[in-house]
């Protein structure tokens, strides 16, 4: 009966799990529409090793779960120390760690240097609950913001000062984001209240957003299309409904969008704006 | 103790309290020379620990202590401390380079 | 049961090899307790050096503020008690109650000084307008354009120094009755002077890291 | 303070009930007296665990059951979304801090360390009892915050500001987020005062022939849990001191200018921003400073006990002992160099994301000398299958499945997409509420005859196994799917209609079943506690060493006296891991035992 147990104990574990993982491999990341390929392969090769150790490490416990159960007669061995053992695994580890380091940092650099010259440059603002948008129109400068010229009725929620020179071609609109595909895209991530954190599944994007300072990130659409963009950080009570769109549209496209909600009509409501808590 | 086999027992006492204050003197005169900021940074720094040993060690008897309870005080206290900072402060740099206004 | 049949049951003797602080477990503790009590003020002085450097508001020159020459006496009383207070250690050991006592209160009077002028200065950075929130607008201390973060940095560094000094105070003030008394044992005297030490041990890093960098 | 009054504290063991049991400063009493506090906590905060997986499972169902019990959290029976982030900021606040620090710390800490050490008490009762009754205000205080104002803190138990420092920002920013650093501070004074104990009773009080090469390895994982602890919690103090500042007066430690709350900006009278030139990084710096090493807090015991059990249950000592303790030490060193794992996309400079990530992957490598010493410990013994081992095994399966995902999480450029969405979920539930909670129930149904002098149920402890261990599988190992797919964490509703994120809708089915396992899961735990009471009351008479264990605490009656041991304090010879020693008479050897066989016996 015990043995049974012990040995259930760990190939349970080990093939419900890896039948699991096989069967939710359907859907697995969400489908990938960004140049950030590398890290669903390091992902991938981070699930075939810690697999491997998970499978292994398993299967030896329900193994000797079941070997070295009690029984009349059975003696215990007694040793307690194997240095070269010891050492063995602790350097077969460090390597494995290694090599996943030297992967995760060449990655990591790459994904946190600056964005290319020639990028478009984008700005969110997350706010309770909303994401304000904004581009820098032709002049490819932002205009300063102040929190005392904020103006609910003309959907100026991020206080744009409007005598600003810089200001005064810049687009603002609530939750789309529009971007042309192929061409590098520079996010500048915002927040005026709490932290929100700007995510967007399909393209391996999370940076958050801090009130105080402006956080960037880049990164390179792929695929023409319509794409969720989530608030992946507890911002109050309507977080779970911060949500944006993220289009993105041929650079053609691109062009005429950016043309046809131009300075001239910022009040024109382009998105659904959710209304701050009710 | 050591130090009562010498002289008056409590004469490290008032030598270190001495020391401190040449040294907090020196500290105050630091600005006067017109040295780069890092380096006036750096020399107080370095004065205000010699300070904080002097009192750890003599006032508070590290250093006729066994050693492993200097080494406990300083690893707790300084390495710590240490690491809370040696991470903080390249981070306040970057939170100035990216300050909006 | 009387005191003697409890002690033998409670009492034990060392045994675990060896004594890895030569030290008895109320001086361990205490020692303990300085360092985490030390690391709360090196949290908090973290955080100020954290804020003045990421400040886009320069931080103002100290001596703009304060009367450095006041700050320095305030350094050289604490220093001062300190010095009492080893000698008055050292007399305890070497079993002179008298002169620890004398000197227990010495070092009393010194704290109690130095509290006294904590409390002039924060009534006259008051008045120049320093307010846990900021500068009070129109106040001297606005005109040097300080950052907010300069006078709740200097409430909450010097207040919570402070607060460890009333506290040393309450401390010295019964270990030098019971002294008196002969109640309490050198060790006594010992960790008390610890703690006080410990005290003095924070301001030198505030003074310097917030008086004079 | 300064007076030595440890041992003439009490004239004699005291008799009557209340300072007997209650106001006890008797080391086992005070132990237990944690330890089911934490359980009641566990309870409270399970049940929280359960409100949560309703209303993820079900976001669209009513309760009118429900919301006729708890009506502040439910309106018409549909639970609010304040309701919702009050429920899992203070299931995560009471599970770490006021349950899984707290039993396997401060409960078996008590209990065992004067056990395992050989004294009488610990260094300073009266101490210890004050820590204890500085825990259980902090208890209230965390209970409370949710019958005032707006109700309990909602911000998260990372409380990040500026959502924990705007009194506006979410309700429950405000009284509750109060109370919740008020109660952390209560919690923290308790813990610093046990931990100060802890230290100086391991360090400086120890029964002849304990050297520390012969501690349990329970006793190097307390020692080192009360080192991180002293080390890391005075900074979250600090962090908690300014945030209290931040919240009441007016100071702008966390809070940077232009903030604009609800399309109002806060702005002075005059025109000037409310706060300035603050930093909401600090915050987050000053917690994971300590929110990390706290991890390993709760970890490191469940390790000791595992390492403790295994060896007893398989008749073997354990395998590399010396390099448990250096994995142990090393695990606690590193624990304060990776905080910023928490951080990568916080906006944290990328160059210190790069120093916490070496780090990070790291820490691996102590953890995997753990579980391979477990499994070598394992290979060729005898292992007893009574409820103990059972969860020792448990331990080692989850911390191996929880301790993988965090591999996956330490390099930084794969946890970009991952940070905050359930993959995290499941790597810590996997890792904390699995491995630890399971190292406390291991040690529960191990050291349970020492504790209250009876044996508690095999049959049912081991029912209690199997549903918890096959339920909590099946509850966390399913959020990873759901991580890597985008499930965000924290969100009040997923999928249709409420939460109208298109890439979640088709994981609602996954967390219908986690729910679904989540019940039985939270069902199992009643099967403990029948058990566990039902055990301490009506259970057989446990024996002195009713597991032939050769731990010094095994050589006192069951439950120990005032004192721990009727007479001297015996004398230690060896290790506690002397077992099926070739030569000797029985299968284990005790630590008291003077014969020159086995490892590490004789002169020290
Ligand atoms: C008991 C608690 C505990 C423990 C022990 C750990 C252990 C580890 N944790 Fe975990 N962690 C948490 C509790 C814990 N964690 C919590 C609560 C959070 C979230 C907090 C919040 O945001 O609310 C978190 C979050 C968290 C993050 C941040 C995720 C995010 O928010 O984006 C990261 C990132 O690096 C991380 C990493 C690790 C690593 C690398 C370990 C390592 O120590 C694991 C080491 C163990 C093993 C690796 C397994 C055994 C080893 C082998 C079998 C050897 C062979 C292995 C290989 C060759 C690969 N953890
Ligand atoms: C040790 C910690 C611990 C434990 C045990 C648990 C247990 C459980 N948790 Fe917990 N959880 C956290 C720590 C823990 N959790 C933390 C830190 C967070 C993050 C909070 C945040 O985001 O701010 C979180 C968040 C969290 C979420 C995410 C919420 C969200 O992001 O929206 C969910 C959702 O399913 C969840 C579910 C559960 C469930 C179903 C259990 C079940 O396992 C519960 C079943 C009950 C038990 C297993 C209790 C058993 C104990 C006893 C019966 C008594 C024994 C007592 C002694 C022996 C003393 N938890
Ligand atoms: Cu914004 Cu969450
Ligand atoms: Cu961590």
């Amino acid at each position: 009966m015990s043995k049974l147990q012990g040995l259930s104990f760990g190939l349970a574990t080990v093939v419900l799990v890896v039948l699991a993982t096989g069967y939710f491999m359907r859907d697995w990341l969400p489908p990938l529409k960004s140049d950030r390929g590398a890290i669903d392969e390091a992902m991938a090769a981070t699930l075939v090793v810690t697999g491997l150790v998970f499978i292994a490490t398993n299967l030896l416990l329900a193994f000797v779960a079941w070997r070295y159960e009690d029984h009349e007669g059975a003696k215990a061995a007694y040793w307690h120390d194997n240095t070269r053992l010891e050492i063995a695994w602790t350097a077969v580890t460090a390597v494995i760690m290694f090599a996943f380091l030297f992967n995760a940092l060449k990655l990591w650099a790459d994904m946190t240097s600056e964005a290319p010259r020639d990028a478009v440059v984008v700005e969110v603002t997350g706010q309770q609950f909303r994401w304000v948008v904004r581009y820098p129109g032709k002049d490819g400068a932002f205009g300063k913001t102040d929190a005392a010229k904020v103006d609910v009725d003309t959907e100026n929620y991020i206080g744009l000062d409007k005598s600003d020179p810089d200001a005064k071609d810049d687009v603002l609109m609530v939750n789309d984001v529009y971007l042309p595909v192929g061409k590098p895209a520079a996010v500048r991530i915002r927040s005026t209240d709490v932290i929100h954190s700007f995510f967007l599944p399909n393209f391996r994007v999370k940076q958050d957003a801090l009130p105080g300072m402006t956080t960037k990130t880049w990164f390179i659409p792929k695929v023409e299309g319509d794409y969720e963009i989530a608030c992946a950080e507890h911002c109050g009570l309507g977080h779970y409904k911060m949500k944006g769109q993220l289009h993105v549209l041929s650079p053609d496209a691109f062009e005429a969008k950016l043309v046809e909600l131009g300075p001239a009509a910022p009040e024109a409501p382009a998105g659904s704006p959710n209304q701050a808590s009710e | 103790m050591s130090e009562s086999t010498h002289g008056s027992p409590y004469r490290v006492y008032w030598i270190t309290w001495a020391i401190l204050l040449v040294i907090t003197v020196a500290m105050l005169m630091a600005e006067r020379f017109h040295m780069p900021r890092w380096f006036l940074i750096v020399f107080l720094v370095a004065f205000m620990m010699v300070k904080a040993t002097m009192i750890g060690g003599n006032f508070m008897h590290l250093r006729f202590e066994k050693r492993n309870l200097a080494v406990m005080v300083a690893a707790g206290l300084l390495v710590t401390s240490l690491i809370l900072f040696a991470y903080i402060a390249p981070e306040s740099w970057s939170v100035l380079r990216s300050t909006v206004r | 049961m009387d005191h003697g049949a409890h002690a033998a049951v409670m009492e034990s003797h060392w045994g675990g090899g060896v004594s890895p602080f030569a030290a008895t477990w109320q001086k361990t503790m205490m020692w303990i307790f300085i360092v985490t009590d030390g690391l709360l003020f090196s949290g908090l002085l973290c955080g100020y050096g954290f804020l003045r450097m990421a400040n886009t508001i320069p931080w103002p020159k100290q001596s703009a503020v304060f009367s450095i020459p006041f700050i320095a006496l305030m350094t050289f009383i604490l220093i001062t008690s300190s010095a009492t207070m080893g000698t008055a250690v050292g007399a305890a050991r070497l079993g002179d109650r008298r002169t620890a006592v004398r000197f227990l209160w010495l070092t009393i009077l010194g704290g109690a000084a130095f509290l006294g002028c904590q409390a002039y200065e924060w009534t006259h950075v008051i008045h120049d307008g320093a307010r846990l929130y900021g500068p009070l607008s129109g106040s001297e201390l606005a005109h040097l354009g300080v950052p907010r973060q300069f006078p709740a940095a200097f409430f909450i560094l010097t207040g919570f120094h402070g607060s460890h000094v009333l506290s040393g105070l309450v401390i010295l003030t019964i270990t030098a009755l019971r002294t008196g008394l002969g109640k309490t044992p050198a060790q006594g005297v010992e960790m008390a002077g610890l703690y006080w030490h410990f005290v003095d041990l924070v301001w030198v890093f505030i003074f310097t890291l917030f008086y004079l960098v | 303070m300064a007076h030595a009054e440890a041992h003439a504290a009490e004239a004699h063991a005291p008799q009557a009930f209340i300072w007997k049991y209650v106001f006890s400063k008797d080391h086992k009493v005070i132990g237990v007296q944690y330890y089911v506090t934490a359980m009641l906590m566990a309870l409270i905060a399970g049940l929280l665990a359960m409100l949560i997986r309703l209303q993820v499972g079900f976001p669209e169902a009513t309760w009118p059951t429900l919301g006729k019990l708890l009506p502040r959290g439910f309106s018409d029976g549909i639970m609010s979304p304040e309701f919702y982030a009050m429920l899992f900021t203070m299931h995560g606040t009471i599970m770490v801090f006021f349950v899984l620090s707290t039993a396997p710390v401060s409960g078996f800490g008590n209990v065992l360390i004067p056990l395992q050490v050989g004294w009488r008490d610990m260094a300073f009762p009266f101490l210890n009892a004050l820590s204890y009754w500085t825990f259980l205000p902090g208890c209230i205080i965390i209970l409370a915050s949710f019958f005032v104002g707006a109700g309990a803190a909602a911000g998260g138990w990372t409380s990040y500001p500026p959502l924990s420092a705007l009194q506006g920002a979410v309700p429950g920013s405000g009284t509750g987020q109060t109370l919740w650093i008020v109660g952390m501070v209560f919690f923290i004074a308790s813990f610093t005062m046990g931990g100060l104990n802890f230290l100086t009773t391991i360090l400086n009080l120890r029964t002849k022939g304990m050297s520390l090469t012969r501690l349990p390895l329970t006793m190097w994982a307390m020692l080192l849990v009360a080192v991180l602890g002293l080390l890391s919690f005075p900074s979250l103090v600090a962090g908690c001191i300014l945030l209290l500042f931040d919240r009441h007066f007016g100071t702008s430690f966390y809070l940077p200018s232009g903030l604009i709350l609800t399309n109002v900006p806060l702005l002075n009278p005059d025109g000037t921003p409310l706060h300035a030139g603050g930093s909401p990084l600090l915050w987050q710096h000053l917690f994971w400073f300590l929110g990390h090493p706290e991890v390993y807090i709760l970890m490191l015991p469940a390790l000791g006990f595992t390492s403790d059990i295994l060896s007893t249950f398989c008749r073997k000592p354990i395998f590399g002992y010396k390099s448990m303790v250096g994995a142990m030490v090393s695990i606690g060193a590193l624990s304060f160099l990776v905080w910023g794992h928490h951080m990568f996309v916080s906006g944290m400079n990328p160059y210190l994301g790069m120093a916490f990530a070496v780090f990070t992957m790291l820490i691996a490598v102590p953890s995997a000398v753990k579980v391979f010493n477990w499994l070598a410990t394992l290979w060729g013994s005898r292992i007893q299958y009574r409820t103990p081992v059972f969860w020792a095994l448990g331990v080692v399966s989850l911390f191996i499945s929880g301790g993988l995902s965090g591999i996956w999480l330490g390099q930084s450029a794969v946890d970009i997409p991952l940070h905050d969405t359930y993959f995290v979920v499941a790597h810590f539930h996997l890792i904390m509420a699995g491995a630890a909670l399971f190292g406390v129930f291991g040690a529960t149904a191990y050291w349970f005859p020492k504790m209250f002098g009876r044996m508690m149920n095999e049959t049912l402890g081991k029912a209690h196994f199997w549903f918890t261990f096959v339920a909590y599988y099946c509850t966390f190992f399913p959020m990873h799917y759901i991580g890597i797919a985008g499930h965000m964490r924290r969100i009040y509703a997923s999928g249709r209609p409420i939460g109208y994120y298109e890439f979640l809708e088709p994981l609602q089915e996954i967390n219908v079943f986690i729910t679904r396992s989540a019940l039985v899961l939270g069902a199992s735990q009643l099967l403990f506690f029948v058990n566990f009471f039902w055990s301490a009351f009506k259970g057989p008479k446990a024996s002195e060493n009713p597991w032939n264990a050769a731990g010094l605490e095994w050589t006192t009656p069951s439950p120990p006296g005032h004192g721990n041991w009727p007479g001297e304090i015996p004398e230690v010879h060896r290790w506690p891991y002397d077992y099926s020693v070739p030569d000797a008479p029985k299968d284990f050897v005790p630590q008291t035992d003077p014969a020159p066989i086995g490892a590490r016996a004789g002169g020290h």
